[in-house]
């Protein structure tokens, strides 16, 4: 089976979640958008500083997942629509990784949707992220 | 059977391939396990788990020849 | 004394939200985001639909509440930075009204933060929105 | 003294003015409520609270003749 590819090659644009939630306002029954931002980050590494992240994933499994956590999401909150954009390949430190977009007719159920989605695609997705450092070294990162 | 085995992130560094194809008897996981530990030495200190056909499988499991994936640690997000 | 103002001009522009976010990718040691938008629905009451909300506002008691709530959850949460825009005037169906933006090094405190600050907003802020139905006849909106 | 009273919303709708001044003896908050919902009866229907100088007040604080504000229900975001 196929499913719904959710990987995007390289960092997310600010343009493309701008015109994301542009999209929206025909959806006149929404009340509330709770947008996750995943930014990478140049964490200092004994004495090495993050410069990029390059991301992999077993991509069949991965899109299968989110797929998963997606029909999961909708069953547990009363949500009217769902996005989520993951990036392959290099991202740069200040640049976006991770979009998640929730909507509801009501905030409460934003709020605690979207803690589930992005909490779910840390533990149960196949994504990995090798931290390049300034010096060429590198690092695999591991979700806390 | 012949399956399928792919390597993902540190795993794939270890074994210097992201797939490759081997012959193996009817088992379980495990017994596929010792054999990748058996040819790659260096798996034996990395932490990950396995997949079969797409889906998370303990070392139990029994080998169906369908696509296995060897994943370290998650860093999605 | 004068607090930031944080009210908007009509409707929040996708644009605006999206070069908000843009200007944070300087900020390399934030790694979450998490963005809420309230967006104008368009309720059915006794068989009449919103077709836009005006919102009005005791401007300077609301601007000193936005700073409170402000200094509170930086207080609260470990936030490198936090925004909040709140339209005045003319929102129709579909456009967005609200948009608080929160960033931190971590995740959880995100999350946490931005409930709280939307919650504080919706709870101690005098602003006032006058529900516009479509045959020109209105009532006035109470928070829940 | 003299007070500057400011109506919002639906509360401005039934004093049909944003904003008054009113010479007022010295008293309370309640004092003044009396006052006002004498000139205005429709507001003893109204939901609303009342701040002085920009901050919530209950009935019995004392007027200071800093500006006063009739708040009807909030209904931010």
């Amino acid at each position: 089976m196929n499913y719904k590819n959710v990987f995007i090659k390289g960092a997310i644009s600010s343009e493309f979640i701008g015109n994301s939630i542009a999209k929206h306002q025909s959806k006149t029954n929404i009340g509330a958008h709770n947008i996750f931002l995943g930014q990478v980050r140049a964490d200092k590494i004994e004495g090495k500083v993050v410069a990029a992240i390059e991301y992999s994933a077993y991509e069949e499994m991965a899109n299968k997942n989110f797929h998963e956590i997606r029909e999961a999401t909708f069953e547990k909150f009363n949500l009217t629509c769902m996005h989520i954009y993951h990036s392959l390949g290099l991202v740069k430190t200040g640049e976006i990784c991770l979009f998640v977009f929730v909507s509801s007719p009501r905030r409460k159920e934003v709020f605690k949707a979207l803690e589930y989605v992005v909490e779910a695609i840390k533990a149960d997705v196949p994504v990995f992220g090798k931290e390049l450092f300034e010096d060429e070294s590198h690092q695999w990162k591991v979700n806390s | 059977m012949t399956i399928e085995i792919n390597y993902f992130g540190m795993i794939a560094e270890v074994t210097g391939c992201n797939s490759e194809r081997m012959s193996v008897s009817e088992g379980a996981i495990s017994d596929l396990k010792g054999m990748l530990v058996g040819k790659y030495p260096a798996l034996k200190n990395k932490d990950f788990r396995m997949a079969q056909n797409q889906e998370l499988v303990s070392e139990d499991t029994l080998l169906t020849g369908q696509e296995i994936a060897l994943l370290p640690p998650f860093a999605g997000g």
